[in-house]
């Protein structure tokens, strides 16, 4: 399998505060890989340092054996790297429709636009009601959807996900990881960030185990979950 | 709450129409139709007010009928009021614009206007110069001069965002406001110095003397009053209408007019999606200069004269006027400003027959109703009054 | 019942996000409200505490009607709440934003704050030694002083309950106030709520998804669909109602929380 | 050398819109010090020049003033151009004692206030609006006017004796309007059309009036202009157009080229500023000569020592029959010119170029308030007294 | 990039460490306070570059309390150091050149206007574009009632005497306060911008009506503006205490009552900033206080934890204004002339770019934007001018260059604003928190989300309007 995505090592501020200290990590083309870890252990730095909207101090982040660490979050974008981030945030003053119009903006064909939109509203055919609906006054786990279809309409070639369940009802949560799943099938390689830790590790195939903005675990998924200090932490399991 | 919002676009359900009808239908029939409704509805309801008035008090002066001066006067209000409530209209599309993208007021877009309207001068006053100016052909002298101001205010417009304000970006609030300010003096008195070196005087006098087709009146006849109305009213009316539907078609119709927009409502996630945050402001900047270029160079055509010091009223009127129709939208830029010149219009035509009162009160009442409107629609004409999603 | 809500109804344009929607709090209870993903669970939230005006209906509280007053009348009628987004005050430090959530209890006199005279000390050391016992409460107590923004989302979302509860409301409404955090977090976080009520005696309402949090805490169960209430109940009725299960829970859930919430009820 | 330093002040506006008129004041007065100040310079003083910019600004103006009374050394101050500005500052002087001698305010508050060191070289507004008035009523075709001003003390002044003298002549004021616009009058025109009026009197300055002038003729109104001193510059010219021809003004201040011994100001002005002199940059001239022939005198009669301002400010108001460039000048007790000339022009040519040569009218000489009164009591006492002898 | 400590570096911080010695420190402070009064003291108007000195000088002079103030001394030289710099060394000064006594009240002026507008736009975060509208209030209260114009009040009789003065100064905030609240009813709803411009809108509105209210009735004598208004009258004791002092200095004052009124304003516009001063700490921080910054930094989330956003405001409001109408009343003494040119748009938008020079929200920061700002437009730019035109004089030669032969339409004058244009520009992009930013105010402009170390490579993310 090739190295889609390397970091190495990788420390990130803010102001002051130093989130990530010296990452490691590669993420191989058609995986999904998670990053597990509790709050503030820098998960969420991590996926917006590689799409470049938190600029690293030092380290490295290659994608596909470019150097990507200095560019700006909009040629990393249009290089294959799409992101859904932490808390959604949709264009509240565009529709529905024109939402997932903006997630294709390197896309120059009209009809490949059309096409992926329907895909997308295969994929959450309750976005396919709202339409015309402003994405500001979409619930929030529309607003959810509207994100993960806006970030597909690029077809990116790795696509980073920060908390896809968050907000979601059950019969959703589910949804979204089988979806997930089947994008992944189709060919997009997936870095997943969860607190559903137990549902992230059974989709994915390797994960990672942050704290406070280090890597303290690097194991394949199924050797994760068994391990009995990761499911006391990060698992809820006793 | 603001950010570009949608502007003259038309209504979802065309989306069913076939594309050709619909674009037509989008971007001519729905905003030209706009438009007239906008100012019809106004005209007719300040009207009906001054006539409501000339009940309450038909004789405000000895020997002075207030309704038959109101008629007398009523084309003349209309059709001054409408082409400075263009010429408002578009300057408050710059302060839109810029507000929608960027939340801040952007003081210099006054002197933006100024420069317009500065350089409107120095092209047909260059081409006086040279002795053509009448070789010229009506259409192509208007059009070129409209178009090299509106270049050069855009131009400027972008120059003054890199420079003063993008390095601001992040900051509070506020502090572009300021270097705003800062720019604005140093832009008036920039062009004052530049003008009075080389041509040993500020105030700038369009060569319009030589244009007999641009100066001389045209007499209107409605029922038994004439009107003289100036060519150029003529003109400010038709190039405002024609670069308001250039913008709306920009806005809402084309992919970078739906960047602008997405760049307004959340920065960081547009460049997640592909979208090169800068150039997008760089555009939006260029865009409303550009915007405020025109506006200067045909109200300079119209008024005849200009001075380095000639952005601060029509600036402030036309803040207004974004601020009455909702600051952030399109539409209501046009519809504040609009609204905004008739009113002034017609305050004008009817406080003078008040002895008490006079024009001078012209500028409290427009306040007035600025402030009335406000505090029933507090976000402006069409300001959508969203109840914040929490 | 301390809060009762008869026939409310709120619209957006053409959506109705609340649709005739009746139901009852009983004092000193824990109850949830869950539903699909926009259901108006939020909106309701919002008409509760004077956000949104509701189109139509009636809300009493502690036997007084509450609809069109604004948000800071209710909230000093002993209501308070948390946010789905959170929305402390991010400059302001910890034990600052809980000051904050006093102010409907303080007698706020311009005079006494000039003159600086007895009373305005004493009324400055009761708030900041209150704010003090709120922050030991949720745990924060050694992050008194840090700006909120800086804090981690769990700590924020314990700093906006403890924000919630500064003004000593009857009634506190938590809109998905475990979202974000790991199954750990959630625990501790359940516990708080139980807290909540069996120490300071305040009736809790709570917005969730998470399944393990409602069946493990909530005696009472409402179930908005497309803004009508379509389930309501204790957890063992609700989690069997066929209904919620198609339209909320789907076969999964309802089956693997049945096994987990036995460990919640058990911790 | 040390000690021995003299300085004359000057405020008028140097930037602005109205700063064409401000630096003709400017180099009138610097002028005027260069060619007359050599018999102060034979007795052994420096004289220096320090001209403030007030903006036309009564804030920067008495800001300015308290900057000017700070240094002992400046012991007069030429000045204003706007009444409004005037007025404030020389409150400021006067408390200081320091002479102020104002080549273009007409207001009459300036002098009116009776203060010892306030004197002006030109005449009044109080004067000045009438014989504007006067002059519209006896043209034939006049019956009605329509006034209008800028809404500052100068312009609504000014405007006010227009109106009350055009009524008192029998002309009919349709209205009587204030505006501050300066660039687009299309909404202050609509009522005036509507009404017809045979003349428009515009109490204001020639920046904003030129730009009405071309505007109401082009929208088609078809009577008279008419504005006092204040439009009384060639960028009226440059402003309004071809519309300016025939626009009548009354002054205080002929154009340079009516007084007969303007000639070789003219010519010095022009070799050293590039331009013809603006209005009132002769006038400044002379009061700065007057300012310097009260130095010559107050030094003579301190010994050839300096003297304190309040002395100098003293032997200004004492200036009898000097004879200026624009006339002669003697002080009466409120520092007002016992005589003045008020003139009415007729602009003759929409160039610029051509301003000074635009035509007088009529010349009136009319005595001050002061003089006036002085001259009826002496009328009474030679009318009671010859019935007598 | 990390920081490399290069060697040039090291001398330099080994430099402020020294510095940073309380004794050092003090000797220091003390060395340049007696430069500066040295300086001033041995400053000569006809020396050919007055000008620049003493626009070197008295600015250096100015900002020494400031420099003192964060000097790491003991707290107590602090105070006695400050003390003796505004109580004594400056009325001293101002005796000495009376040119510097009005700068100093002017200065006192804009500082307790910059304090009261703070109060509104950095405590309670509400844009007022119209906030000299309460100044001109305060202004024309005392105007109106001393002024000698052919006012209604004047004609029939209803003026007062001079010695009311200090009983208007208190009628002047209560009068001011009832207006900021008349004001602030109807229009406090309204969010962000939308009051700007209804504050904006209401300040041309007082400016308008003081313009106009000479006709049907007049009160304000309209454009003429209300002259000879009345200073308060100067106890004897107090004009002769200011030509003992000038004699013990060595001066002889040929006219006393000018400076000893001058002093007298001095002292009243100083004893107004200390109590606004007081005030605003006092508001500030309390629960006041923070309810205001509640509301500040989220309306929505401040209304649902109680504070109530109407009342709140309309405090920040009324008391902002009620500082504005005192100092009008100072002003239009001191002025003894008032008209409605001084109270324009620009005005209103210098004293906001004092308070966001200085640095929104914060006490200190406010005043020294205010100086520095007053300063920049009262002295700085002016003897720029001034002194190019005495080096005219001179036909100073410079490089080759005559400077009598400098062109008049570049005369340094006509482009004061265009430098000031520069400096409030190049200002805000260096220290865009202002010159002293308050604290809080920091930690607002560390980026929400983008963090940068060249802060103009990516975007900065915009407010999340509207999102769930
Ligand atoms: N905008 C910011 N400003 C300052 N500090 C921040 C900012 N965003 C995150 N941090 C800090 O950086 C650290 C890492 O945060 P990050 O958001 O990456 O954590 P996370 O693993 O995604 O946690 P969570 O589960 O809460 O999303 C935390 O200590 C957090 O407080
Ligand atoms: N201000 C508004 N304008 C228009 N529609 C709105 C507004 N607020 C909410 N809605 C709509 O009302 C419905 C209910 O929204 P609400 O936020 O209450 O859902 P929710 O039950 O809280 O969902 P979630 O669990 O996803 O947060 C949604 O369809 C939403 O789009
Ligand atoms: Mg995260
Ligand atoms: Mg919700």
């Amino acid at each position: 399998m090739a190295t889609l995505l390397e970091l190495k090592n990788l420390h990130t501020y803010y102001g002051q505060i130093h989130a990530l200290k010296g990452i490691d990590l590669t993420v191989n083309e058609g995986e999904i890989v998670t990053l597990v870890g509790a709050n503030g252990a820098g998960k969420s730095t991590t996926l917006r340092t590689i799409s470049g909207i938190v600029r690293a101090r030092s380290g490295q982040v290659l994608f596909n054996g470019q150097d990507v660490t200095q560019m700006q979050p909009h040629d990393i974008a249009r290089m294959g790297i799409g992101h859904v981030p932490e808390g959604r945030r949709i264009f509240p003053q565009l529709t529905v429709h024109e939402n997932l119009e903006i997630g294709a903006w390197n896309v120059k064909s009209k009809k490949d636009i059309e096409e992926r939109i329907e895909h997308v509203f295969q994929l959450f055919p309750r976005l396919k009601e709202r339409i015309t609906q402003l994405g500001g006054t979409l619930s929030g786990g529309e607003q959810q959807m509207l994100a993960i279809g806006r970030a597909l309409m690029a077809m990116p070639r790795v696509l980073l996900l920060d908390e896809p369940s968050m907000g979601l009802a059950p019969v959703l949560v589910e949804g979204i990881f089988e979806i997930i799943q089947r994008i992944n099938e189709q060919g997009t390689t997936i870095l997943l960030v969860e607190q559903n830790a137990l549902m992230a590790l059974e989709v994915a195939q390797r994960g990672y185990v942050l704290q406070t903005g280090k890597v303290v675990l690097h194991a394949p998924a199924r050797d994760l979950l068994a391990d009995e200090a990761v499911r006391k932490a990060y698992l809820g399991a006793h | 709450m603001a950010s570009v919002s949608r502007g003259l676009a038309a209504p979802s359900w065309s989306l069913r129409l076939p594309p050709a009808v619909r674009w037509v239908y989008d971007y001519l029939l729905y905003p030209i139709g706009q438009m007239l409704v906008f100012i019809i509805g106004a005209a007719v309801v300040l009207t009906l007010l001054a006539y409501l008035l000339a009940a309450l008090v038909p004789e405000p002066r000895p020997n002075i009928i207030l309704a038959d001066q109101i008629s007398r006067q009523l084309p003349g209000m209309i059709i001054s009021g409408i082409s400075i409530g263009f010429v408002y209209a578009m300057i408050a599309l710059g302060y839109t614009l810029v507000y929608g993208v960027l939340k801040f007021i952007n003081f210099a877009h006054s002197e933006i206007f100024m420069v317009g309207s500065v350089v409107g001068f120095e092209i047909m006053r260059r081409i006086a110069d040279s002795g053509t100016l009448q070789q010229w052909n009506p259409v192509v002298l208007i059009v070129t001069v409209v178009l090299v101001s509106m270049l050069v205010s855009g131009l400027l417009a972008v120059l003054i965002e890199r420079i003063a304000y993008r390095p601001l970006r992040g900051a509070p609030r506020l502090v572009p406001l300021i270097s705003a300010i800062g720019i604005s003096f140093f832009l008036i008195d920039f062009v004052r110095a530049t003008e009075a070196i080389t041509r040993n005087d500020f105030n700038l006098r369009y060569p319009t003397d030589q244009l007999p087709w641009l100066t001389q009146s045209v007499a209107l006849q409605f029922g038994t009053t004439t009107v003289n109305v100036k060519p150029t009213s003529f003109i400010v009316v038709g190039g405002a209408v024609l670069t308001l539907l250039a913008l709306n078609y920009f806005v809402n119709g084309t992919k970078l007019g739906r960047g602008i927009r997405a760049v307004a409502q959340d920065q960081t996630t547009a460049a997640l999606m592909g979208i090169n945050v800068n150039f997008m402001i760089s555009l939006t900047f260029f865009v409303g200069g550009a915007f405020g270029g025109a506006a200067g160079s045909l109200f300079g055509m119209n008024v005849g004269t200009v001075t380095p010091y000639v952005g601060f009223i029509p600036g402030i009127k036309a803040f207004t006027a974004a601020v009455l129709g909702g600051i952030g939208n399109i539409t209501g830029a046009l519809l504040g400003g609009l609204t905004l010149g008739l009113v002034e219009a017609f305050l004008n035509g009817v406080l003078v027959y008040f002895p008490a009162l006079g024009q001078r009160y012209t500028d409290i009442f427009a306040f007035s109703v600025l402030i009335l409107i406000l505090i029933f629609r507090p976000s402006g004409l069409l300001g959508e009054r969203v109840d914040e999603k929490v | 019942m301390l809060l009762e809500v008869t026939n409310l109804t709120k619209s957006f344009g053409g959506i109705t996000a609340v649709r005739d929607v009746t139901l009852g709090i009983p004092e000193g209870s824990i109850s949830a409200i869950i539903g699909p993903n926009g259901a108006g669970k939020t909106t309701l939230f919002n008409l509760l505490t004077g956000i949104y005006k509701p189109t139509s209906g009636q809300i009493m509280f502690n036997g007084r009607s509450i609809v069109g007053l604004s948000p800071d009348k209710v909230n000093a009628a002993g209501i308070a709440r948390t946010f789905q987004n959170i929305r402390l005050f991010p400059a302001m430090t910890a034990i600052e934003n809980i000051m904050v959530g006093m102010h409907s209890r303080l007698k706020i006199s311009v005079i006494d704050t000039l003159l600086r005279n007895s009373a305005f000390h004493q009324q400055e050391k009761a708030v900041s030694d209150k704010a003090r016992d709120l922050l030991s409460f949720v745990g924060l107590l050694h992050k008194a002083n840090e700006v909120s923004r800086n804090l981690p989302y769990g700590d924020q979302r314990r700093l906006e309950i403890a924000r919630a509860l500064a003004s000593d409301p009857k009634l506190i409404l938590l809109d998905e106030p475990t979202a974000g955090m790991n199954p750990q977090e959630t625990v501790a976080a359940t516990q708080l709520f139980r807290r909540v009520r069996d120490e300071l005696g305040i009736t809790v309402v709570l917005i969730e998804h998470d399944m393990t949090v409602v069946m493990g805490i909530s005696e009472h169960i409402t179930v908005l669909d497309y803004g009508q209430k379509i389930a309501e109940g204790p957890p063992e009725a609700i989690r069997n109602n066929a209904r919620v299960v198609e339209a909320y829970l789907g076969r999964r859930a309802a089956g693997t929380h049945q096994e987990e919430s036995d460990h919640g009820d058990a911790a | 050398q040390e000690g021995r330093v003299i300085k004359i002040a000057s405020q008028s506006p140097l930037s602005g819109g109205q700063s064409a008129v401000g630096v003709g004041i400017r180099n009138g007065v610097e002028l005027a010090i260069q060619q007359l100040g050599g018999n102060l310079r034979d007795m052994g003083f420096q004289i220096q020049y320090v001209p403030y910019d007030d903006q036309a600004s009564p804030d920067v103006g008495v800001a300015n003033a308290q900057q000017i009374v700070a240094d002992p050394e400046i012991l007069a101050v030429i000045g204003h151009y706007n009444t409004g500005v005037a007025i404030p500052s020389s409150e400021v002087y006067n408390q200081n004692q320091l002479l102020m001698v104002s080549p273009a305010n007409t207001g009459p508050a300036v002098t009116d206030r009776g203060l010892p060191i306030v004197n002006r070289v030109v005449g009044r507004d109080d004067l000045q609006g009438p014989t504007g008035a006067q002059f519209a009523a006896s043209l034939e075709d006049v019956e009605t006017v329509w006034v209008l001003h800028d809404t500052t003390a100068y312009g609504q002044g000014v405007a006010e004796f227009f109106r009350q003298e055009a009524e008192a002549q029998g002309l009919v004021v349709l209205g009587f309007e204030g505006t501050e616009e300066r660039a687009n009058f299309d909404g202050i025109i609509q009522p005036i059309l509507a009404l017809a009026p045979d003349l428009i009197y515009f109490g204001g300055i020639y920046d904003q009036v030129g730009i009405f002038i071309s505007q109401a003729r082009a929208a088609g109104y078809e009577g008279y202009f008419m504005g006092p001193d204040g439009i009384d510059s060639p960028d009226l010219a440059e402003l309004a157009g071809e519309a300016v021809v025939g626009t009548y003004y009354t002054t205080v201040a002929g154009p340079a080229s009516i007084y007969p011994n303007a000639a070789q100001f003219i010519e010095d002005y022009t070799e050293a500023y590039g331009e013809p002199p603006t209005p009132f940059a002769a006038q400044a001239y002379d009061s700065a000569a007057i300012v310097l022939a009260a130095l010559e005198r107050a030094i003579e009669a301190n010994g050839g020592e300096l003297p304190t301002r309040e002395q100098l400010a003293a032997e200004a108001r004492a200036t009898e029959n000097y004879e200026g460039l624009t006339g002669t000048i003697t002080f009466d007790d409120n520092g007002d010119p016992e005589y003045s000339n008020y003139y009415v022009l007729q602009v003759v040519s929409a160039d610029p170029a051509q301003w000074s040569s635009n035509t007088v009218i009529s010349t009136i000489q009319i005595p001050s308030p002061l003089k006036a009164q002085e001259l009826a009591a002496e009328g009474e006492a030679t009318a009671e007294a010859t019935p007598e002898s | 990039m990390a920081t490399v400590t290069s060697a040039a570096q090291q001398p330099i911080r080994a430099l402020r460490n020294w510095a940073a010695r309380p004794a050092v420190a003090t000797a220091l402070i003390l060395l340049y306070l007696a430069v500066v009064l040295l300086v001033l003291r041995g400053l000569d108007r006809r020396h050919l570059w007055f000008p620049t000195f003493s626009t070197l000088a008295f600015p250096a002079f100015v900002l020494s309390p400031f420099i003192v103030m964060s000097a790491p001394i003991s707290r107590r030289l602090k105070t006695i150091l400050i003390g003796g710099l505004i109580l004594i060394a400056m009325p001293l000064v101002g005796i000495y050149d009376t040119s510097y006594l009005e700068l100093a009240i002017q200065i006192c002026i804009f500082t307790g206007l910059a304090l009261g507008l703070n109060i509104v736009v950095g405590f309670a975060g509400l844009l007022d574009l119209g906030y000299i509208a309460f100044f001109a209030v305060g202004a024309y209260l005392w105007a109106m009632f001393t002024s000698q114009a052919p006012t209604v009040i004047n004609i029939s009789g209803l003026l007062v005497p001079a010695w009311t003065f200090p009983i208007f100064l208190i009628i002047g905030v209560g009068i001011a306060a009832v207006t900021g609240i008349l004001l602030g009813l109807p229009v406090l709803r309204l969010r962000g911008d939308y009051l700007a411009i209804v504050t904006l809108g209401f300040g041309e509105m007082i400016r308008v009506l003081a313009r106009n209210l000479d006709q049907p009735i007049n009160f304000t004598n309209g454009a003429q503006g209300l002259h000879n208004v009345s200073p308060p009258p100067i106890p004897e004791i107090w004009t002769s205490f200011t030509s003992s002092t000038a004699n013990l200095m060595g001066i002889s004052l040929a006219n006393v009552t000018p400076v000893a009124q001058q002093l007298l304003f001095y002292f009243v516009g100083v004893l107004i900033v200390a109590i606004v001063v007081v005030v605003a700490r006092r508001l500030d921080d309390s629960p006041i206080g923070r309810a205001w910054t509640a509301i500040r930094e989220d309306e929505v989330a401040a209304i649902a934890m109680g504070v109530p956003l109407v009342k709140m405001k309309l405090l920040a409001f009324a008391a902002g204004a009620s500082f504005a109408g005192a100092i009008g009343v100072l002003y239009a003494a001191k002025q003894t002339f008032v008209s409605p040119e001084s109270f324009s748009l620009i005005q209103s938008i210098s004293i906001l770019a004092m308070v966001i020079v200085g640095g929104l929200g914060g006490i200190r920061g406010v005043m020294l934007g205010a100086a520095v700002v007053t300063l920049l437009n009262l002295q700085v730019l002016k003897n720029m001018s001034l002194q190019l035109n005495a080096l005219r004089q001179m036909d100073f030669v410079i490089f080759g260059f005559h400077v009598q032969n400098w062109p008049t339409q570049l005369e340094p004058a006509k482009y004061e604003r265009l430098v000031f244009g520069l400096l409030l520009i190049i200002m805000m992009i260096f220290r865009p928190t202002g010159i002293l930013p308050e604290p809080r105010r920091r930690i607002e402009l560390q980026h929400d989300d983008v963090v940068t170390d060249e802060d103009d490579v990516s975007p900065a993310p915009g407010p999340m309007v509207g999102a769930n």
